[in-house]
């Protein structure tokens, strides 16, 4: 099956965002996101640990360990940028003052419930959930960017989350490597397909109901979308 | 790019309503926004629930308001030393919520927080009880305190960039801070509008997250 | 009836002070200890309004109107002060951050329950209660400074407080124009009385129950006192 | 003149007692008290209960004290990528409060703001719920959280002076800043202890009046 390779979702997903705006990216896969943002963008991205306009990663070798993101990586700031501490951060986060959170999903029922936070199945290893609940609750709106089935095949869209959850009812898009779906208060809706896939292609491989338009937008393979 | 700077006062107060929550930062003339205040006496808007430390004491504070009329209620922890707020109060021609300073403020926090509300030990065992919802933690007694949110916020800053960062003058940050935090809409007036990267980022008080409209405020 | 002096009340006040430590001295006549503290005192003022490290007032034609204390009078900053925000100022009472704060009082009763921001009766004007409430609940130790008897020469220190209450059981300490009070879980005791008073008309000035040591120490009408 | 300066880690950390709790400032690496760290090990305390938001990654963080098996149990958000905490946690002789990361933070700022607790939004309808009051305001659903503070507080500054007023270094604030409001004692490791005077009063992060030790780190 085609599916949108990690780089192009993260493109349609920043093609996606509006031109102004403060966003966090959640670690992982939607921190790779900034890599398409327009030099000129208007949006602010936050991360979590005290830091409101990141920058792109440093040369390598100007790294400063004191100059880190959410993920721990290194990254730089931007002008205008600013630092505060984790109370703050969170104050920021909590009382709704971020627009857009995009956060990976393990799984995303049909009413915007959310687990990304541990699959509950551990071996043994301790659990761990960072800033990922607190993200999930305070912002205006979450989106999601994952993949759209599991290494095994199975949806991650689901009636009912069966894993963990992370917060009840928050998540208002989806973004996957086959789609985009909207979360309505009607059921999920797909907004756009990658090029080539029918609507009952995409809802075997999902598992809650769909509906879509009579005609979705369509996803071009290099993450473009028609409007 | 991000560009929160507005003309003057009247555009800072564009979209302010009748019957609308508004905080006032200030701790006596200090963070004070004075030119804010004239401007929203000059919208017109009425029936006003005001959230400020103080209620007024000169003549280019929020006297102006109590003598125009125009505050229904004010949500204040010492509004003594206020003339015509007081002759108001006499009157019964408007309401006063006292709230022990570090409550409000608190409570405006929480607000900006998106908390749901905190237990705080200050005021147990006296009339600030009234009805509140008393909870028992740890053998101690504690309040249920509220959040406090509002439509709008008006700060009195030092200096802000185009972004809507912003500092404040000395003991001038006092409410400003938070009450910048609580608001649909905050707007700063400030003595300096600075460029962009101009202010030090380990030194902004007030992130840009939080600013909605700054402006530069005229000569006093 | 012979009393000590405002000022000499206050430099005794000061001259109970220890060597170090963080003190907020309430509006009104508690303001006044600041000018007996010696000028190289580790004692570092704290003003409710934000501030740490309270200097005197700046002479005439310097005051700046952004350089306030908690009374809205023009003061100065101490080397080493700081600036913050009034969340973190009442952070630092509640939290139980402040060594001593020095309030004054209508009333105290035997138990330590402290009246100092209503009187009760407003004649219909408007009450006022400022940081009184959260002083009295936050710092490690609440000391009162106040006359000992109301210009009606009714006593303010009593058994129970007939005026609305600030807190309940805080105060540790009363200075007034007559003695030094200590409250303690067994009663009020004596520490010091002005010279030349008995302990049977310190009684009678006074509402609740004192008890004193065999010898009480001597406060002397300058405001210093015996060891 | 008050002087909280100590010469080292060493007497940084006098005074801590077995069964002590125990708060230790970072995000990653950023924040994060080395120094102060490697003299907790040297003190041959046992027993810990440590508030951190990891659980230590590499050879000269938490994982010593892991590795030395003095931590009776940790109160974290991301104890994940922590090799050898994993490994007790797995032997069952280490026990872990798991706290999503926001209100570990909010829990500490409590504790060092004198609060009962707050409530919060965060966890509702999830496994963070359990053992927790759920408290309805407004129509809203909130958990009850309660504060933590603890004996000790270990945090990683950039600047001190004698004083005891404290700065940062860019993302380094973390939750340095809330720890070293919350713990009877507070000890800051810092690059660089500086004169009395010399930190902008508008720009220090700490005020001294939270702060008990400060001591200039060796070089790392």
């Amino acid at each position: 099956m085609k599916v949108l390779a990690r780089a192009d979702l993260a493109k349609m997903v920043a093609l996606h965002l509006p031109t102004e705006g403060f966003v966090n990216l959640g670690i992982g896969a939607p921190t790779q996101i900034a890599d398409f943002l327009p030099a000129d963008t208007g949006v602010i991205l936050h991360s979590e640990n005290g830091i409101l306009n990141v920058g792109p990663k440093p040369p390598s070798g100007e790294e400063d360990w004191d100059l880190i993101n959410a993920g721990k990586m290194p990254i730089t700031l931007r002008e205008g940028g600013s630092y505060f501490d984790s109370s703050t951060s969170f104050a920021m986060m909590r009382g709704g003052h971020l627009d857009i959170a995009i956060l990976g999903a393990f799984q995303v029922s049909a009413k915007g419930d959310l687990a990304n936070w541990s699959t509950g199945d551990s071996d043994g290893a301790p659990p761990g959930v960072g800033g990922a609940v607190d993200l999930a609750v305070g912002a205006k709106a979450i989106w999601i960017m994952m993949d759209h089935i599991t290494r095994e095949g199975k949806p991650r869209i689901v009636k009912k989350c069966t894993f963990p959850l992370t917060a009840v009812g928050v998540v208002s898009r989806i973004f996957t490597n086959l789609a985009i779906i909207d979360v309505t208060a009607g059921g999920l809706v797909v907004d756009a397909m990658l090029e080539g896939l029918t609507l009952a292609g995409l809802q075997d491989l999902t598992g809650a109901e769909l509906q879509a338009p009579a005609k979705p937008r369509v996803i071009r393979t290099d993450g473009t979308s028609s409007l | 790019m991000r560009n929160v700077v507005v003309k003057d006062a009247r555009e800072a107060v564009a979209g302010l309503k009748d019957g609308h929550t508004v905080m006032v930062g200030g701790f006596g003339g200090a963070g004070l926004p004075r030119d804010t205040i004239k401007a929203v006496l000059d919208t017109g808007v009425r029936e006003l629930t005001v959230i400020s430390n103080n209620a007024g004491s000169d003549e280019s504070d929020l006297s102006l308001w109590f003598a125009a009329r125009i505050v229904r209620k004010i949500v204040c922890s010492y509004p003594r030393a206020a003339q015509v707020f007081a002759e108001q109060y006499r009157a019964g021609t408007v309401e006063l919520e006292l709230v022990p300073q570090g409550t409000l403020v608190e409570r405006i926090r929480a607000g900006g927080a998106g908390l749901g509300g905190f237990l705080s030990p200050v005021g147990v065992g006296t009339v600030f009880e009234h009805g509140k919802q008393k909870i028992n933690v740890g053998g101690r007694d504690f309040l249920l305190e509220l959040p406090l949110k509002a439509d709008f916020a008006f700060v009195k800053g030092k200096c802000a960039d185009a972004f809507g960062n912003v500092t404040y003058n000395m003991t001038a940050r006092n409410h400003c801070q938070v009450m910048a935090t609580a608001a649909s809409t905050v707007a700063i007036e400030v003595d300096r509008i600075v460029e962009v990267g101009e202010l030090d980022p380990e030194s902004i008080v007030t992130p840009c997250i939080f600013v909605d409209r700054v402006f530069e405020r005229g000569l006093q």
